[in-house]
């Protein structure tokens, strides 16, 4: 019962950084009707805004250490950051909450990041063939992902949460059950409640506001709304800077669960795609159920108990594969996904 | 009409490929392995084009095809004999088998729901072949030859060596002539010339299903599905006929990787692998019928000349320079070889990509048609 | 055609071994007179360096390069000499190998086994290199190896940790210098039953292939001989990057310690969502809970940040080591590039000194005499304290350091402090140890 | 007993009932045109005739086999062809290539892998497709793309892959749909032209009712899914309940 209960917890927990992923792409697909491979890379390019955050709070003034020495016998170097120095107490405050600060930074650089990749790049590739468009943003992400290599390596790099969100959360105590039993990390509760955020605030932005019923008018029927006599491509244009934010956003969160790597984007391409075609391309609601549902099955899977029972009836852990498996019977079982539109993309 | 043109292009294509240990010579590339290396992907791509390049089905997942080629091809040398024919036929056969399972299955759809089953399929299999069938793939590793193989066809050979693949006699790996021509040396080998005519004929096969009612159908499929089925067609079995067809290049490839050099790895099953087969055929040109192969030359000759150029070697370069000017330039140039080999090359497709959809082929198309002013039509049929 | 003959004639004739008609043109009539590949005819003998330059282990390849062009510059009497200077061996003069200037090539392994050998292979076909060396894995590691014994060069393992390389996949040409999961766990299992006690509940996750399973296998086999229970072992697939759905249902085994076979980012993200789980402000089964790294880089510390704190694993090197070789080394390296060398660097710095000072001393480029200087060669003077390389299955043998992260850096560079110095002794196992079964050296191959 | 028999057929998506017990008989050699107000079901009936959809009850019986639950190929290959509503055609190909492709279904079947054959050697079906191109006066453009072509010369070409395949049935989908009067009054004389050489049986859906009175030899009328009234052209012209059908809609 507690490790089923954990499961669930981790499944919704990871699922919650799924649907974040599949919900910005479904909308640059919904809005624009782009396939976009680059998004991962949104997604990678969103850590590592949080980790210049963290190298530019941590640019130092250098005074010698009159005493110690470093590895080589020259004085040790004693750098105190210039913002704690400049601000004080503030200062320390900013480093402790960098991720913060970072999500602050991080939101007005994705939007623009997002808004000149449509203009510069995408809006080129609306009336190109879907493999076109999966090409280019293919091309896109190989090049955003080395550009970050060249520049941060191929280390990762460890961001950590604020202290005071570091430790676990006993769940079991508090639902009166053993203690250890079931434990969960702060930060990934953290993180749960801030996808479930942006994801409602992405759907309250979509249905109660103007510019969202444009939008989504939009989505429905493109030509009509032109009609309209309304720029619908200018609303496009920024909900793919909403899109690039929503993704970078889940990036920064994402840095002290994982320490943020060049190619995070691509180890999570693969799987976001799976997400949203698992949900029905297009449909946002499927999208973030399709990543929820992925991240529960995904937990499951790797049980002890599970791996356990699957291996006495002689097959492999299915672990490696249970995400594709779900794919390949939901596409087969049902073409359009969870809750797609019939027909969405067939071409 | 353009009977004549096709045989054109075959010809001066068989002489390019025969003559490849010369004309190579300059640019680096003219060692067997490469050579080798460039006659297979075109194999590759070759046989992808036929999926990609005429009906439009953006499948991620052939580099699955190639790793079961080689792992068959392995084991047929390590069951049967170090003869390449056996195990050339199974990695084909085998191939087939695998790409009809997968078509049949991912061929229930279309567009990006097709390239993601496809995909997940593919990475299905990788994930596989790296753990839990370590006993038929040997895992991290790879699958290699072993002393003590069975080999039940062959003679027991020398004990402490491993025997070499050959074709009937033939070793793959055994330089035959080596000449020094224009002061290059040149090494002519018996495995580039194995894989090269195998490449003659598969370019030879793709000509032929081009120019065929099935792959006018297959072109049709590309342009117009639902046309072609109120056409009376029934367009899944072409499709999936394609798909298998491409598979078997794929473990043809996967096979002739394994016979120049015998070691099957899980990675080459990893999607990235079976997106860089897109890169080949979109990089060269898709749906022309040199491209593909162009695009092989040109990724695998990055893959493995550029990564090697590093700052020493940048150095050398610009040496004749004054010394600040080097030091710039090598600064310049370095993040975009040796290790920024990537980089370089998501760029360049990029470019193509959005400047070039008809590929490299294209773009000499339109220089050549700039440069001598011919009509533009004439070259484009001569090339397609 | 009339060549063709008279090459095979020549190499039975010699009795080289059968199947070597991957003759190197270049040097081809040279290399029949000499009788092995890639024989150096001119004034340079150039050594190949393969390395992951992209991919996951791009740093780790970086710094073996960075390691690699201080060894030749030192070779090539350029520098401060580095461990040349402490080197038990004195054979090496500063003037290349052999009097011939010393020449390297690059190549991107991208750690993937195909490749690996096509890199290597380009380097051997094209470039005419006489040694291969490098590698950031051991899957790498060993398809290079396979491929140097059947085109008769050298093989010098850079970093690779599994038991198979001199194990059931051993050659003939190919050497490690890098310790092993065995070594590893030897080193290791004494001072955690030392620190932790006897009575221990240990539950393992383990990367599901074959170096994981080696390593798992090793420590498994170490800490339950020293008294602890195994409650769990856990395959996690290769691709897995987020580890919360193994972590989490450890805490509720009934294990208290948790011991992490992974590698690379593997490592760095198990470990970091382990000590995100909080599992080591637990208390089971009345004592503290633990966790163990059993394989630790510097690289792969700094990735894991301060989680890393406390832990304890085992390393190959480290620069804080006081010796008289290492503190030349770091001092020679640190001067060069500003900050400190990682385990991978020194590993192939040696490896390209030992393989420099066996030419001299074989008086040969040729694999086979090099080989057999190499073999069963003791020295000492490049850290690691008295060092062998064992004969029978080409495995180095020589002090293994227990490391714990380190509770309070200095510096970026200081993440881990050295616990103990297991003596080579404790480590060493007979050539035949089951772990290691299964393989043959095969007779040397110089190629033709 | 006609060519085509439609015999109670029921089509509801969810709610709505789109097709009501339709019963209709086409005669073999007659133009049969379907007409009906906007949302009347016209296009339903249509796909279920050529297996787009599929009825919830009822019976579709071609050339007295049942087609039913056929697939769009199979459909064809017993003989009925379709022209869309824009016109469906291979664009990337020239227009040489768009009509000897139906002149291999037709020929070949529903699948061949003749993938060593070639398609210039191929006499038969060369000039078959020369002849048909001949005749709908397009041979000037054959080697030209069909992508580029204008819209009137699309429908041209449609209708020569269509016809090529000598087929008993031709279905027409509003086929003067968006055309300007002259483009329809062209379309009109092709089909005239058609009906001339060929005796090919054809059922038009249309609005424009000059074009229905201009060729049809009989009308149904479909409302709210259900066929009002049948009859030849003058007929239809008076009938009460059509006037009512289309209260509110274009003069007819």
């Amino acid at each position: 019962m507690d490790a089923i209960l954990l499961q669930v917890l981790n499944g919704i927990d990871k699922g919650s950084a799924y649907a974040l992923i599949a919900l910005g792409l479904t909308l640059i697909f919904g809005t624009l009707g782009v396939v976009n491979f680059a998004h991962g890379a949104l997604f990678m390019i969103g850590a590592f805004v949080a980790v210049t955050v963290g190298k530019i709070l941590d640019i130092s003034k250098v005074t010698l250490d009159p005493v110690r020495v470093d590895f080589l016998g020259n004085p040790a170097k004693i750098k105190t950051p210039y913002v704690t120095e400049w601000f004080g107490e503030f200062g320390f405050w900013m480093i402790e909450w960098s991720v913060l600060v970072s999500v602050i930074v991080a939101i007005p650089v994705m939007v623009l990041i997002g808004i000149i990749l449509e203009r510069g790049l995408i809006k080129h590739f609306y009336d190109r063939p879907h493999a076109d468009q999966i090409l280019v943003t293919f091309g896109l992400a190989i090049v955003l992902q080395e550009v970050i290599k060249a520049v941060f390596g191929a280390n990762p790099i460890p961001q950590s949460a604020p202290e005071l969100l570091k430790g676990s959360l006993d769940f079991g105590v508090m639902i009166g059950m053993a203690e250890n039993t079931v434990i969960y990390p702060l930060w990934r509760l953290v993180y749960f409640c801030f996808s479930d955020l942006i994801i409602g605030g992405v759907f309250a932005f979509l249905r109660f506001t103007t510019f969202g019923m444009v939008v989504r008018a939009g989505m429905a029927d493109r030509e009509t709304v032109g009609l309209l006599g309304i720029n619908i491509d200018k609303r496009f244009t920024i909900m793919f800077g909403v899109a690039a934010a929503v993704a970078g956003l889940a990036g920064v969160m994402y840095t002290p669960i994982n320490p943020p790597n060049y190619h995070m984007g691509m180890d999570f391409l693969v799987l976001s795609f799976v997400v949203v075609v698992v949900g029905g391309m297009g449909s946002l609601p499927g999208a973030v159920a399709a990543g929820f549902l992925l991240g529960i099955l995904e937990s499951f899977a790797s049980m002890p108990l599970i791996k356990d029972a699957i291996a006495a009836i002689g097959l492999p852990s299915i672990d490696q594969i249970i995400i594709y498996l779900v794919a390949v019977i939901v596409l087969l079982v049902r073409p359009r996904g969870l809750m797609g539109k019939a027909g969405m993309m067939e071409d | 009409m353009n009977l004549m043109k096709d045989r054109l292009l075959l010809i001066i294509f068989a002489c390019v490929v025969l003559a490849a240990p010369l004309i190579f010579a300059p640019t680096g590339a003219a060692y067997p392995d490469l050579l080798q290396r460039f006659a297979i992907y075109g194999i590759f791509a070759i046989g992808f084009n036929i999926l990609f390049g005429l009906t439009g089905y953006l499948s991620f997942g052939h580099a699955a095809f190639l790793g079961v080629g080689s792992y068959s091809a392995v084991w047929m040398f390590k069951l049967l004999s170090m003869n390449i024919v056996p195990a050339l036929l199974l990695s084909i056969v085998i191939a087939g088998v695998f790409s009809l399972l997968i078509g049949y299955i991912s061929l229930r759809r279309s567009g990006i729901y097709f390239s993601i089953l496809t995909l997940a399929l593919a990475q299905m299999c990788y994930n596989l072949a790296y753990s839990v069938l370590t006993p038929l793939t040997n895992g991290e590793t790879g699958l290699q030859l072993r002393l003590d193989d069975p080999r039940i066809l062959d003679a027991a050979g020398d004990a402490g060596s491993l025997p070499s693949t050959n074709f009937f006699g033939l070793e793959m790996k055994e330089v035959f002539w080596n000449p020094t021509i224009f002061g290059y040396d040149l090494q002519f080998n018996w495995g580039y010339y194995v894989c090269a005519l195998l490449l003659i004929l598969s370019f030879w096969i793709s000509i032929r299903i081009f120019r065929s009612p099935f792959g006018l159908i297959l072109r049709a499929v590309k342009t117009n599905q639902t046309r072609l089925n109120y056409t009376g067609i029934n367009s899944r079995p072409y499709t999936l006929a394609a798909f298998v067809i491409s598979g078997m290049f794929a473990g043809l490839a996967g096979g002739l990787l394994a016979t120049m050099d015998p070691l099957a790895g899980a990675e080459r099953m990893q999607w990235t692998v079976g997106g860089e087969v897109v890169l080949m055929v979109v990089l060269g040109g898709m749906g022309t019928l040199s491209g593909p192969v162009l695009g092989a030359v040109f990724i695998k000759y990055f893959e493995n000349i550029f990564s090697k150029i590093n700052d020493g070697v940048l150095h050398g370069w610009f040496a004749i320079m004054p010394e600040w000017i080097e030091n710039a330039m090598v600064l310049i140039v370095s993040p975009f070889v040796g290790k920024g080999w990537h980089l370089t090359l998501g760029a360049l497709f990029m470019i193509v990509v959005i400047f070039l959809p008809g590929g490299l082929v294209e773009g000499a198309q339109k220089i050549g048609a700039k440069l001598s002013g011919a009509n533009k039509r004439a070259a484009k049929v001569g090339i397609e | 055609m009339s060549k063709l003959i008279m090459n095979r004639r020549g190499l039975l004739k010699t009795g080289a071994a059968v199947g070597a008609g991957m003759a190197m043109p270049t040097i081809l009539t040279a290399a029949s007179h000499a009788g092995y590949t890639n024989a150096p005819t001119g004034s340079t003998v150039t050594l190949g360096f393969n390395v992951p330059q992209t991919g996951a282990y791009a740093d780790e390849g970086a710094d073996e390069l960075r390691a690699y062009e201080l060894a030749v510059k030192h070779l090539n009497g350029q520098g401060d000499g580095g461990m040349m200077n402490t080197f038990s061996s004195k054979e090496l003069k500063g003037n290349g190998i052999l009097g011939k200037e010393v020449a390297f090539v690059t190549g991107d392994t991208q750690t993937k086994s195909d490749a690996a050998r096509a890199s290597a292979q380009s380097m051997i076909q094209k470039d005419g290199a006489v040694m291969i060396t490098g590698g950031s894995s051991s899957g790498v590691a060993i398809a290079v190896q396979g491929l140097c014994q059947e085109a008769g060069v050298i093989f010098m393992a850079g970093l690779t940790h599994s038991n198979d390389t001199t194990g059931k996949d051993k050659k003939a040409n190919g050497f490690r210098h890098f310790f092993n999961g065995y070594m590893s766990a030897a080193a290791l299992a004494p001072v955690l039953a030392e620190m932790y006690g006897e009575d221990r509940n240990a539950y393992h996750l383990t990367a599901d292939y074959t170096w994981g399973w080696t390593q798992q296998e090793s420590i498994q086999a170490a800490t339950e001989a020293k008294g602890w229970n195994t409650v769990a072992n856990v395959l996690t697939p290769l691709t897995t990057t987020d580890f919360s759905s193994y972590v989490a249902p450890v805490l509720n085994s009934g294990a208290d310690i948790l011991v992490l076979n992974h590698y690379g980012g593997n490592m760095i993200n198990s470990l970091t969502s382990a000590v995100q789980f909080g599992l080591r402000d637990k208390m089971v089964n009345g004592k503290n809970f633990e966790i163990v790294v059993p394989l630790y880089s510097r690289l792969m510390a700094r990735g894991a940040g301060e989680n890393v704190k406390g832990i304890f694993g085992s390393t190959n090197w480290h620069w804080s080591l006081q010796d008289e070789g290492s503190k030349a080394f770091v001092q020679s390296f640190g001067q060069e590039y500003g900050f400190p060398p990682s385990q991978a660097a020194h590993t192939v710095y040696c490896q390209t000194l030992l393989y420099a000072d066996a030419c001299e001393r074989a008086g040969t480029h040729n694999p086979c005499g090099v080989a057999e200087a190499l073999e069963g060669f003791k020295f000492s003077g490049l850290g690691n304290g008295d060092v062998e390389y064992r004969a029978e299955d080409h495995q180095c043998f020589k002090d293994v350091l227990v490391v714990k992260g380190k509770e309070n850096p200095t510096s970026e560079f200081d993440l881990l402090e050295v616990v103990q110095v297991t003596p080579r002794a404790q480590v060493e196992y007979p050539a035949d140890h089951p772990m290691f079964a299964g393989g043959a050296l095969g007779s040397c191959n110089a190629g033709g | 007993m006609g060519i085509l028999e439609v015999q109670n057929v029921n089509k509801r998506f969810g709610g709505l009932q789109a097709l009501n017990n339709v019963n209709l008989s086409v005669t073999e050699g007659s133009v049969h045109a379907l007409i009906g107000p906007n949302g009347a079901g016209k296009s339903t009936f249509l796909n279920c005739l050529i297996g787009k959809l599929k009825p919830d009850t009822g019976s579709v019986m071609f050339d007295g086999k049942p087609v039913l639950g056929k697939k769009p190929h199979e459909i064809n290959q017993l003989g009925v062809s379709r022209v869309f509503q824009t016109p469906e055609i291979f664009s990337d190909l020239t227009v040489f290539e768009n009509v000897m492709i139906p002149c291999f279904a037709h020929r070949d079947g529903a699948f061949k892998v003749n993938a060593f054959a070639r398609v210039l050697r191929d006499k038969e079906i060369r000039q078959q497709a020369e002849h048909m191109l001949e005749d709908m006066g397009m041979k000037d453009k054959m080697n030209a793309h069909a992508g580029s072509l204008s819209r009137g010369d699309k429908r041209r070409l449609e209708m020569a892959m269509c016809l090529v395949q000598e087929p008993k049935l031709l279905l027409l989908d509003e086929p003067t749909a968006g055309m300007a009067r002259a483009d329809t009054n062209n379309t009109i004389d092709l089909l005239k032209h058609i009906g001339e050489t060929r005796n090919i049986t054809k059922v038009i859906i249309e609005h424009d009712m000059h074009v229905v009175f201009s060729l049809a030899t009989t009308i149904s009328v479909l409302a709210q899914g259900t066929i009002i009234a049948e009859g030849l052209p003058e007929e239809i012209k008076g009938h009460p309940k059509v006037r009512e059908a289309y209260l509110g809609e274009a003069e007819v």
